[in-house]
Formats: structure tokens, sequence, C-alpha cells
């Protein structure tokens, strides 16, 4: 891990001003949902903690505005600053679990098919090519539309979660086992690896000491990328409402709420939700836009 | 013609400013050939690219001038310098399978290229091209004219990019490692090739290389270059035979001799003394028990397909030798000779189609993975690149004590650290690197340490698979020295395996010439060098490039 | 080469395949066709017979073999909802699909090929705003997009439609917008939204490839022999750039059909798409499946369009 | 999308009953609330049905537009599965809801005031009977609303021998009826605050419809009205039986309903009504909140009278 993020690359990180920014944009983001029943003093999922009363309530600098509600409330009370921390909460929890399902999945599979090759590789590579021909946000929407009405309505609250991590996480494995198979070849040509099968060395030790260690910075690079469009890929689909239930809402949850009333003059519902998630977007592919020049190590840095 | 003095180069990295290059000062004249020589770090490819207006970004002259035809191109603006590219001054790179663009036609890439050179017509130019192509010794131009490059053989290729560096009817040729990655025999051929240009034309050639074989073939003069700086230079012959400073002494002392074996090549040992060359004769094998032997050996490798169904391609065919206890047999042959892959089999890292590897009295072939393990141990094997052959995730304690762990050898945490500490004195390095990476090593550092992992196993049989060609030729020499310390040490026996036929004399007991799969010809190496029975054979001998008599 | 295209065409064969089996799945066992057709208050005896009458208790391979068999001659059913027959339904919603995609795939090649290049081979201030502009590009949801769009073009400004198809004149059975000017203004704003995200993508991806193909031997070789930097652009970085951005385009249509669906339910275009994302609200399995597979057989069409194109690029590939 | 031609030879053209001048309507489907509005605020349209509360004061604000509203033939309410011994989605043993005082407690509960102010905003008339305004049995006083009172809805509760409360699920549409998934998360969480610990399950309506006429659900959102504007069908369907009908069951009903089907005299069947309407409402068979407005948003040019059932008549419209 020292090794992986050694001095040059940290060096590096220090030298740019937009990668220590986002970098830093993230983190509070990342705090704040972590913290944030500590930092509001509203769970917007508590329907006992709603009140009709406080509706509607624009944000505090505007006529009407009140500081318990700094970003104002939506039509059913709901704190909106509360709401974002919660939503981003749900939001970076979907991106960060669907990731986490594609990398595994997209690196064992590619790790197999690059280091056996044969009918293994055949078998991942057509099913790869397969789920290339099926855009993620398609199967996204099969997979949600369908257990949606085929679940009993009792779990679906709880299941659906889990359902959108896997249907986005199912959609983007192929870039991760793309990229570790071919890695996978470069490492398996190399010598050390030869010395491990001269040694004796059975196959699963090596994938996982000599191979695995080797094929990971690439795989970050594009995690990195993924995490950003998991979070876009849940957020399209809670606005079109084939994503996470209403009543626990994630940021595209709560923009598609917010658009009703987008011309109506209570724009703070759609706007704030809005410039989070495009916040959290941009911070992030901006890390992984910053990460991919780093780990390269054809692009030196300042030239080329 | 060309004059540079006092020349610095300085490069901006992530480390800050890095010398380059310092106070260099050269001069080629027309018509002829002047060596650049050095090993990896020299600077000597920094001044080509210098000389042409190419340093790569960040990198700058920052003194000097390097004047061509009293111009100098240090100051010139870069619009002009572009005009003298290709006309006045050329440039032959070392990879032609990645010189040439892929997805154009050779022709399109000469007529383009002497179109804008020497303003000729289109038709012109092609008939032009034609011509190059000719007398570039291509067969059919006017067919191959319209190939695309990779429809050519490296060789060919080579000749193309030739064509297209002189096309422009320069007066100063850059040629950077033009025969590095070609084949022994297709070597001597381009530098034939180049050495006649040279004497039709007039044209003068700086050749950089790092290979002393070459300098002796064709330069007439010879600049070598340590560090950045210029060491010494002179009349190729005069300094081949008598070099004046230590480093030109000690470089071309360790170019391997191949006329003769010498006990160990002069390099400095610990105490910093050039060892003697003392002429040493092969073992002979009288007395010696098998430990080795190879019968029927047939190698063939999977075309693919789901199924397998296709034809395979057979890598070796009929192979067989046998290697007595504590000699040394040399694999011989170009690439695609099969000779690493005789190294595979012999360790079981290839499919074996038929035939016999017997290591004593034990048929390796098809015996299951549980009974080979502890023959594993005793046949290890040494590999080529230095840079591939360590996991650089791993700390160097790790990867020697990788062996150790994996055969039970040494279990306890103190037991192993002792061990790698011995290994590694054993590879003459100290013990403080246990905890450093591989990437802050030199390419002859990482070899010994790949060393020290292929010995933690108390191998007897240890395979030497091009050891040293990615090497640098002085870490060569003492890469060289150290494994036949090693094998007098341990009283190993080896399969040595190499292209170079100097580093095998020194090396081997028994010589086995392979071409295409099969066995040309086995015999001790003193019959072998001294009374060639095969034509190939002979023919591999007489192209050795070699430092002279 | 022949080996090549076979072997493309059996790739082709089992993703339509695999895609028609989950399609069927789909069809078949998530909406049971005999409770949409009969609704709650059917008897037993009433669900047996029309089972038999549909033959829902043949086995199943049987019915898959009928269901592609019926598939591939464009016959998918008829939708539970308005029992129309699927097949008109779709061909009625393709063109406006279709013409979105175009406009927006026209739009993003030729300006992703355009500033990828200029981004690729100039480090300045422009090219430094575009690769700004292109990652908040890629960092900002299609739907967001479009919202904003509305809000600003058509509320505020009233410049462009908010939503609909205006503007549309029939040729034969197919319906376009790009003949009239109001077609147009319709067409416009839908498309940028779809081509935005693709297109951050797409200037990123010619970027790198074309800064990729700069540090190769070849091009420091034209350097050496003099060549101009326009010339060695136009006839040696473009031409070895074009394998990777026709993969990459074929990719990126595919992307951009399956994510019009976004673009239509916000714009309310009268595509497949929006098609589809009503079809989920009633659960409308037939037409899901229906949508599913063409989509799926025209991103491989898309892939056999790049195959084919590649050859044609790449001398590598003709022989051999 | 869909257009309507005038039919020249109709009879009723020109006469005082259909002064309509509109000869060509183009109908087309807008699902998605904010873009059917900025559409209309775009000049795209010229009538736009059921603009959503929230957007009604941004019409009105622009001069080219008004807004006009009548109630509907159509009572929204919370019913209750009385079919049950334990109902599915609850901890709580039994049947909670066959106890009288739960249902006033949830009456006590649900600010219909409150829900109209803020979700409504002002277009609904709370009420706390079944039958619409102008129809038998309504009038201002039998649809007054008891004042909200959540201690002595806990009270109650406790009585009925739930003093912590229980859960229970709520099956809501989510685009049915105006704001109907704003409502039922408004009563989700007026009933947290007496203990009822509701779960929101908001469906699209064919979903949605499934659970209600299946009668599986055992808590959820319906709007019922009748074409015929004779409150006895809403009584019928709701109260006695018919797919509505979820199991409510009173003796004293189910006579006066069979006594009002048979009699003629009007009068006399009104009071029969009436009484039906106040047993319901006393006996808290269902919890009815309001009866929604139909809304319509269209050019000032425009005059075509707001239909309660919401279907616009063209041959009244007259554009100038």
């Amino acid at each position: 891990m020292k090794n992986l993020l050694d001095n040059e690359i940290l060096q590096d990180f220090l030298r740019t001003p937009s990668a220590i920014l986002s970098f830093l944009v993230l983190l509070a983001i990342i705090f704040t949902s972590i913290f944030a029943p500590w930092l509001v003093n509203q769970n917007p999922f508590d329907p006992l903690q709603l009140d009709l009363l406080n509706s509607r309530l624009p944000p505090v600098w505007i006529d009407m505005g009140v500081a318990e509600f700094p970003l104002g409330t939506d039509e059913q009370g709901r704190d909106i600053l509360a709401a974002l921390f919660y939503g981003a909460r749900l939001s970076l929890l979907v991106g960060l679990a669907s990731v986490t399902f594609s990398f595994c999945l997209g690196v064992l599979l590619g790790l197999l098919a690059g280091y056996f090759r044969g009918w293994v590789d055949t078998v991942v590579t057509r099913l790869a090519d397969l789920q290339m021909t099926i855009p993620g946000l398609l199967v996204a929407m099969m997979l949600a539309g369908v257990i949606k009405t085929q679940l009993p309505a009792a779990i679906q609250e709880t299941v659906m979660i889990y359902v959108v991590i896997l249907a986005i996480g199912f959609s983007d494995w192929p870039r991760y086992a793309r990229v570790t198979r071919s890695a996978t070849m470069v490492q398996a040509g190399e010598d050390y690896v030869l010395a491990a099968k001269v040694m004796g060395a059975p196959a699963r030790t090596i994938l996982w000491r000599h191979v695995l260690p080797n094929v990971l910075r690439a795989n970050i690079v594009i995690a990195t990328v993924g995490l950003g469009i998991a979070i876009m890929l849940e957020a399209t689909l809670s606005f079109l409402g084939a994503g996470v239930p209403g009543t626990t809402p994630s940021l595209g949850t709560l923009i598609r709420i917010g658009t009703n009333y987008l011309f109506s003059g209570e724009w703070w519902t759609v706007v704030f939700p809005g410039l989070m998630l495009i916040l959290t977007v941009f911070s992030i592919n901006i890390l992984g836009d910053w990460l991919r020049d780093a780990l390269n190590p054809k692009m030196e840095h300042g030239h080329a | 013609m060309l004059e540079i003095r006092n020349l610095a180069i300085e490069f901006n990295s992530r480390r800050g400013q890095v010398k380059a290059v310092q106070g260099l000062s050269l001069n080629v004249q027309s018509g002829e050939i002047l060596g650049l020589v050095g090993e990896s770090g020299a600077g000597k490819s920094t001044v080509g690219t210098a000389i042409m207006g190419l340093l790569s970004a960040g990198g700058q002259v920052t003194e000097g001038e390097i004047l061509f035809k009293d111009q100098d191109l240090v100051t010139l603006s870069a619009d002009a310098l572009r005009e003298l590219r290709g006309r006045k001054i050329g440039m032959i790179f070392q990879d032609p399978m990645t010189a040439l663009n892929p997805v154009r036609r050779i022709g399109d890439q000469l007529i383009e290229t002497i179109r804008h050179a020497l303003g000729m017509s289109a038709s012109e130019a092609r008939q032009r091209a034609l011509q190059w192509l000719e007398r570039m010794g291509l067969p059919e131009v006017e067919k191959r004219i319209n190939y695309y490059p990779h429809e050519f053989s490296g060789g060919q290729r080579q000749r193309i990019v030739i064509a297209l560096a002189l096309c422009g009817e320069p007066d100063l040729v850059i040629a950077d490692e033009p025969t590095t990655a070609l084949d022994v025999s297709v070597q001597a051929q381009i530098l034939g090739l180049i050495k006649d240009l040279v004497t039709e034309t007039g044209v003068g050639v700086i050749l950089v290389t790092h290979n002393m074989g070459v300098v002796a073939e064709v330069t007439d003069r010879v600049a070598i270059m340590r560090h950045g700086q210029l060491v010494e230079s002179g009349p190729t012959s005069a300094i081949l035979t008598a070099p004046e400073t230590p480093y030109a002494q000690m470089l071309i002392g360790s170019v391997p001799p191949a006329d003769k074996r010498l006990r160990r090549l002069p390099m400095p040992d610990e105490s910093g003394a050039l060892l003697a060359a003392t002429p040493e004769a092969p073992k002979s094998d009288a007395g010696r028990a098998d430990i080795l032997s190879v019968a029927g050996l047939e190698v063939t490798y999977n075309a693919g397909g789901l199924f397998g169904q296709r034809q395979g391609f057979k890598a070796l065919k009929d192979i067989n030798f046998t290697l007595k206890q504590g000699m040394s047999l040399g694999l011989v042959g170009e690439s695609g000779s099969g000779k690493s892959t005789c190294a595979r089999a012999v360790v079981g890292v290839a499919p074996i189609t038929q035939g016999e590897v017997i290591y004593q009295g034990h048929n390796l072939v098809g015996m299951p993975e549980k009974e080979r393990r502890p023959l594993r141990s005793a046949i290890q094997m040494i590999f080529q690149d230095p840079y591939s052959s360590v996991n650089p995730r791993m700390r160097i304690v790790d990867i020697i004590a990788e062996p150790l762990r994996f055969y039970g050898i040494a279990t306890n945490k103190r037991d192993i650290q002792d061990r790698v500490e011995a290994l590694l004195h054993s590879v003459k390095l100290p013990p403080e690197v246990m905890r450093r990476y591989p990437h802050q090593f030199s390419g002859g550092q990482r070899q010994r340490i790949a060393i020290a992992r292929t010995l933690a196993s108390k191998p007897e049989l240890i395979i030497c698979d091009e050891p040293t060609s990615a090497l640098d030729v002085s870490v060569q020499a003492q890469v060289l020295n150290l494994i036949k310390d090693l094998q007098d040490e341990y009283g190993l026996s080896l399969l040595f395996i190499s292209h170079d036929l100097p580093v095998v004399r020194q090396m081997c007991d028994d010589i086995l010439v392979l071409k295409d799969g099969c066995m040309v010809e086995h015999a001790p190496a003193e019959q072998l060098f001294t009374n060639p029975q095969h034509d190939y054979t002979q023919q591999l001998l007489a192209l050795m490039p070699t430092l002279g008599n | 080469m022949i080996s090549l295209f076979i072997h493309k065409l059996g790739q082709l064969l089992f993703v339509v395949l695999a895609t028609g089996l989950i399609a069927f799945a789909i069809f078949s066992y998530a909406g049971d066709p005999v409770d949409a057709m009969l609704g709650d208050a059917a008897s037993e005896v009433e669900r047996t017979e029309l089972r038999e009458q549909l033959g829902l208790n043949r086995p199943f391979y049987l019915r898959f073999g009928d269901f592609m068999g019926q598939a591939v001659q464009g016959n998918f059913g008829r939708s539970f909802r308005s029992n129309e027959e699927i097949s008109t339904l779709l061909v009625e919603r393709l063109p406006a699909t279709l013409e979105l995609v175009l406009v927006a795939a026209v739009m993003t090649l030729v300006l992703g090929v355009t500033l990828g290049l200029y981004t690729g081979s100039h480090r300045n201030g422009w090219s430094r705003f575009i690769l700004s502009a292109s990652l908040l590009g890629v960092s900002m949801p299609t739907f967001m997009l479009g919202l904003l769009g509305i809000f600003l073009f058509s509320v505020h400004l009233g410049w462009l439609p908010a939503s609909g198809r205006p503007g549309t004149v029939d040729i034969g059975w197919w319906t376009t917008s790009l003949l009239t000017l109001d077609g147009w203004r319709g067409i416009l704003m839908p498309t940028m939204t779809l081509a935005v995200f693709n297109l951050g993508l797409y200037v990123r991806l010619v970027r790198a490839e074309v800064l990729e193909i700069r540090t190769t031997d070849y091009i420091k070789f034209a350097r050496a022999r003099g060549l101009s930097e326009a010339d060695i652009s136009r006839h040696h970085v473009l031409p070895n750039a074009l394998s990777p951005l026709i993969n990459v385009a074929a990719l990126n249509i595919g992307t951009m059909i399956a994510f019009s669906l976004i673009t239509e339910s916000v714009f309310q275009w009268p595509g497949l798409g929006l098609m589809f994302v009503n079809a989920i609200g009633f659960s409308g399995f037939p037409v899901m499946a229906a949508y599913f597979m063409l989509v799926a057989l025209m991103f491989v069409m898309l892939n056999l369009i790049a195959d084919i194109l590649l050859v044609v690029v790449d001398p590598r590939l003709r022989r051999g | 999308m869909s257009e309507l031609t005038r039919n020249k030879d109709w009879w009723g053209t020109g006469t005082p009953a259909f002064p309509g001048t509109v000869d060509v309507v183009e109908a087309r489907p807008i699902g998605n609330s904010a873009t059917r509005i900025a559409s209309l605020l775009s000049g795209e349209l010229d009538l736009v049905t059921e603009v959503p509360m929230a957007d009604i004061a941004r019409v009105e604000k622009d001069e080219r537009f008004k807004v006009e509203a009548v109630p509907q033939l159509r009572v929204i309410f919370f019913g209750y599965n009385y079919l049950k011994d334990k109902l599915d989605s609850s901890d709580a043993d039994g049947n909670p809801f066959r106890a009288l005082k739960v249902r006033q407690a949830i009456n006590l509960a649900l600010d219909a005031d409150l829900i109209k102010d803020r979700i409504m905003r002002g277009q609904s008339e709370p009420t706390s009977i079944l039958s619409p305004p102008g129809l038998a049995g309504h009038s201002l006083e039998a649809a007054k609303r008891p004042a909200v009172d959540k201690e002595k809805a806990k009270a109650l509760l406790a009585e009925a021998g739930y003093p912590e409360g229980f859960s229970v699920r709520l099956d809501c549409p989510n685009n049915r009826y105006v704001n109907d998934e704003p409502i039922c998360q408004a009563a989700v969480s007026m009933l947290a605050k007496i203990g009822i610990k509701v779960t929101l399950n908001a469906l699209p309506k064919d979903q949605w419809g499934g659970l209600v006429t299946g009668k599986k659900s055992d808590f959820y959102l319906l709007g019922f009205g009748t074409p015929t504007s004779d409150s006895h069908f809403i009584a019928g369907h709701l109260l006695i039986g018919g797919p509505f009908h979820t199991g409510y069951a009173n003796k004293k009903v189910a006579e006066l309903m069979d006594q009002a089907g048979k009699e003629m005299d009007s009068d006399k069947r009104n009071a029969m009504m009436a009484e039906v309407f106040a047993i319901a409402r006393d006996d808290a068979a269902v919890a009815p909140l309001h009866y929604q407005m139909v809304t319509w948003g269209m050019d000032k040019q425009l005059d075509i009278p707001v239909d309660p059932n919401n279907l616009p008549d063209f041959r009244a419209a007259v554009m100038k």
C-alpha cells in the first residue's frame, strides 16, 4: 500500500490544486453524510420528525426563511439540508457498494480469463461482450422494473436498495474484467510469474500474491471513474422512478420530487440536490482524472 | 561537417533538473562513421536527438553549440530546424517494428518524404522510391511498394527505415542502435548496407550503440561516453586495442572474447583491482554422472480455438542431450529457434507432447505435481529480464524468502532473516537491501537479487535463460563472473541459453545449436568454435561481431 | 478476413440468442399473461383453458423457439395495456428515437474528433478550458441537464419547445423532424442533452489516443524526416487514431440509444425509450422485452458495422 | 399524440349549448407534470389538464394564462381492510381497523386543513363524508371535520388496546390522484405522531389498483366518484359490495341502501342517503380526507368550461 501511494504520487498530489480541492470537497461530503445524524436536528426519513407546519419554507436568506432550516424545506416539512446529507449518504453508499461489487466480480473474472486463457477466457469474454451489448442503464431499469412487480410489496422497501446496487454493479463489471484480463496477460508473461511457476506454486498463489497486486493500479483508476458513473446511474434510476424507494430518498429521488416544484418558485427543492449531485460526481471525476495521469508512467506531469 | 562544442543538456523531471549531457565535444566528417558508445544512462541517445532538435519535452540544451556546416543548431528556429531534418540530417530508429506508420503503404511514406525533401513531382518521387527500395535489396519492388509495413520481415523493415532516412539525401545520418532489435545474421546485413551507403554517398554517420562488436565492425572512429560525459575518443582500432582511461579499459575488457575462454572476465574485484584475464580450458565430462538427460523432446503449442481443434505449433522437435553433474551445456540459436522453449520444457512450464526429461533417474514428463514438488526445488531458473523477473510489489526479503517458505526450508522469522542475509552475501549485496523494493535497484543488482532467489532452494541444476542479454556489458561481465563463482562454490550444473556466441564460449563446456526448433549441431565448445561442422553454425560464427583479432 | 467475419456473425447470433432468452424469461415469467388478460375474477377452469390456448403448457424450449421465431419475424405480441400489436408500436416510434440518436451521434462525433484533436495537439488555455468543460460534461447526469435546459431555454427564454416532437413530416411510414424549422427547434435540445455526456467522453478519448500516438516511434521518425506538423497530424496521427475511435463510436452510439430513454422521458419525446419507461410504470412486460431485444440488436449491428469499418481503415486486419 | 378534427356535418354546431369554434384539437399525453407545465408556459400548448398544485401560482402569474378549477365529484379517502382477521403488514394481533376507536383516532389525527394549505395549495375541500358536493347526502354541516386532537386520538388508541400504537403498510398510488403520494407521506407523518407506524408503499396506479381490488391491501388511499351524479353509486360500491368494497358491514346501512334503491320519491331517497352517509361517517367506515379540484391551465384566449370529471368538452370551446 505504501508502495502504491509512494511519495512521488503524494508529491504530485500536493502540487495539483484541483486535485486537492476536489479531495477536500469529497472529504466534506463524506464527512457530512457519515455524521449527518449529529450535524442536523432532523432525520428526514423519519415521518415522526416531519411536521407539515414547517413545509415549504424558503432558504434562510430569503424572506420567511428560518435559521432552523438553512436551505429551506420541502412540501412535507423536510429540512433540505438534512435531506442533502442523508441523500448523499444513500447515493454514496449505493455508489460504493455497486463499485465494490463490480470491482470484485470484474477483477476476479479478468484474472481467471487472463491467466488460464482457453475456454475460461472464451466464456468470460463472451459474457463481457454480451454485457457490453446491453447498456448498464437498461439492465438496471429492467431488473428494477421486473423485481419491483415480482417482489411482495412488504419486502420491497428493504430489498430495492440491494436490487439497485446489484443492477448497477452488474452492469459495470466488464470494464474491470477487460482491463484486468489484459493486464493479467501481460503480468502472466513476466518472468517473476514464470519463476513462481518453476517453483511449483499453484495458480491461486500466483494470482493472489503476484498478479493481483500488479493489476490493481489500472483498476483503481477505473473504480474512481466508475464511482462517479454509479452515483449518476443511481440518480438517474431514482429520477425515472426505478431506483430506491421514495421514503428513503437518495439525491436522485430528491431531484425527482423537487422537479415538481421547479416552476412553482420552490426552486430550492431541486437546485440544492442537483448541485450536490453534480459537485459530488465532478469532484470524483477530477480526482480520477488526476489519478489516471499520476499513475500513468508515460505521462510525466507538467510536460509530455 | 558536424562539430559539437561543450554541449550540456538538462531535463526537467518530477525530481527536478537532471543533467543528461555535460561538456561534450565531438566532430564528424563526411564519409566517416563515428561510433558513439556507452552503457545505459550514458546520454548517447540524447546527443543524437539533440542534434535533430527533437529532444523530448522538458529537455533543453543549456550550454554549448552544435555546429552543422558552421550553423549553430541550438540557436536555430524550429522552422529552420525542420527544413534541415530529412534534407540535411537524417535519423535511423532502433526498432523497425515501431518506426513505420502501420496503416500507410510504405510507398506512400517514402513518396511523401521524398517530395517533401526534394520537391519532386509525385511520379518522379515514385520512381525515386522504387530505386531506393531496389538499392536496399528488396525483391519485387514494383509490387511491394504498395505493401503495408506489417507485410515485411523485421530486417526488411529496417531497410525501409534506412531508405526513409536517406531518401532526402542528407549529409549526416544519426543511427540510434539500428541493429539492436535484430538477429545476428540480419544485423550483419544491415551493418554491411550502412557501410556500403557511406562509401557510395559520402554521408557522415553517427552510430549510437552499446555494442562493442558493432563498433569494431563498422566504425572509423569511436567516442566513449559515461554519465553524460566524454571519456575517450579516437580511431576505432586504437581505442579497442589500447584504451587509455580506466573506464574504457574496463568497458572493452568486459566484452567476452570469442576466440578464447577466460577463467574470469577481467573486472574489478572487491578491492578494485582488475582480475587477470587468464585462459581456462573447458571441463571434461570424465567420471561425471548424468544429472539431466532429454530424449526425443517435442513441444507443441496449442494454436487456440475453443476445442483446440486446429493444428498446433511445434516449437521443438526431437531434441536429445545429456548434461553431466557440475558441467555447463549451452543452448544457442536465433530468436524463434526454440531455445527458451527448451528451458521451459525442462522446468515443466511448456506443453511437452513427446519425449522424456530425465532428472537423476526420474522422468519428469507426466509426473504428478505432488511427486514433482521436491524435485522442483532442485531445478531452478535465472531469467533474462531483471526488470521482469522480480515482482515489483514485493520487498527484496519477501522475494528471496518466497522459495524458503514455499518449500518449507525455513519457517521462523529469525531463520528466514538469516538465510536471506546469507544469500544476499553470496551474490555480493549488503543485508540492508532487504527492506527495499525492486524499483530502487539497477538492472545488475536486480539480476543478483533474482540469482539469490534462485539459490534459496539449494538447487543442483540451474537453467540460465539469456541471463545477461538485457544488461550492460560491464554488468554482464560481473554477472557472468558471479555465476561462475557460484557454480564452483556449489557444484552447480548449468543449462545456459543465449544468442550471444562469445558469452556461450565463456560459460559452456558443451554447446547445442538450435534452428527452427531442431538440433543443428551438438559438440564440445572448443570443437564447435574451432571446427564447426554444420553450415548454419559456420554462418553464425562468421557473422558474429567481434572486437577484431 | 472471411473467418473474422464468420466469427463476428457467430458472436452476433450468440448475443441475439442470449438477449432473446432474457427477454423471453421476462416475457413469460415476470408477468403472467393469463392474469393480465383475464383479471382476478376468472375461474380456475377459464385459466386452464386460456393456458392451453396460449400454449403455455408446452415445454420451455418449444416455447422459446416459438418466441424467437416470432421475434425474428418482428412479432412481439400485443401490449397488455392498449392491445396494440407491439411491432406496430415499435415501427411507429422507431423514427423518433433513431433521429434523436442520429443527430446526437453526428454532433458527438464531429465535435468530439475536432475538439479531441485540438486538445491532443495543443497545450494552451483553450485546451484546458475544453478539457475542464468535458469533465463537467461527464459529471452532469443527463436528466439534470435536460431539466436545466427546459428551465432556461423553454421557460425563461421561451426559445425552444419543452416537450414533444413538433413539426414532423411523414415520408411513407417514417415521420421526420428534420425537414421543418419547427422540427429542428424541437429536436435541438433533446439531442444536445443526449450528446453532452458522450461528447465529454469522446473528447477525452480522442485526446488520450492522440497523445498516445504522438509518443510513438513512427511519429518521432516522421518528425525526424522533416514532415510538417500539419502533415503529421493528417497523414500519421489521424489514420492511426481511427481504429480506436470507430470502436468507441459504436459503443457510444449504442449507449446513446439506451440513454435516449432518459432524454425521451424528460422531454416527452415520443420514441422507444419513452414507451419503455411508460411500460415499466404499468408492468408492460411484452413491450419491455421487445424494446430490450431491439436495443441489443441495434447495439450488435453497430458493432458489426464498426468491425467492417475497422477492416477498411486498418490494413493489418485485411490479410491473413 | 392524436388529432381530432371537427365533424362539419354535426347537427349541434353553432347551437347555444355548443358555441365551440375549435376545428382541430391536437391531444398530447405528457405524463411528467413539470414538462407539461413547461410546455404550456413556452406557448406550445393552449390547454393543460391537471395543473400540479405547486404550479398554479406560477401559471397565474403569467399574463398570457389563466387557471380555472371546480371541485371534482370524487372523494379522496383512506380505506381499511375489514376482511382479514389478522393484517399481513401489521405487528398488531388481530385487525385493529375493526375497532371503531382506532378508526376514530385516525380521523382525529389527520389534519385535512393543513394538507389543503400545504400540499394542495388551497386546491381541495376537506370533508368527513363520502358524498361529493351537490349530490345527495352532502351538506357543509355533514361534511364538517372534527378538530384535530392528537391527545384524544392517543387516548382512543389506548382504550382500543393499542397504547403503543401498531404498524401497518399504506398502499398509495403515485400517479393516480392529485398529489397522491405527498398526501400519503403527510398522512404517514401525522399518524406517526399518535403512534401508528405506517410504512408507505407508493406504486404506479396499475399495481396499486390490483392490491385494492384484489382486497390484498390492509390500508390504502382511494378516490371514488360517480359518473351518474347519484351518490347511491358511491355508497353501494364502498359500503355494500363490489371490487372496491373491503369488508365494511353495517346492517342499518344495508337496509337503508336497499330501500333507497327502490324508493321513487327523490326527497325521501335523499334523506335516506343522508342517513347512510352520516352513519358511515359516525362509524368511521373509511377516513375521508377531501374532494380534489379539477384544475386546468389555459391560454386567456380560450374559453372552455372545466369539467368536474376532467374531460374537456371541445364542443363548448371558444378560441378568441
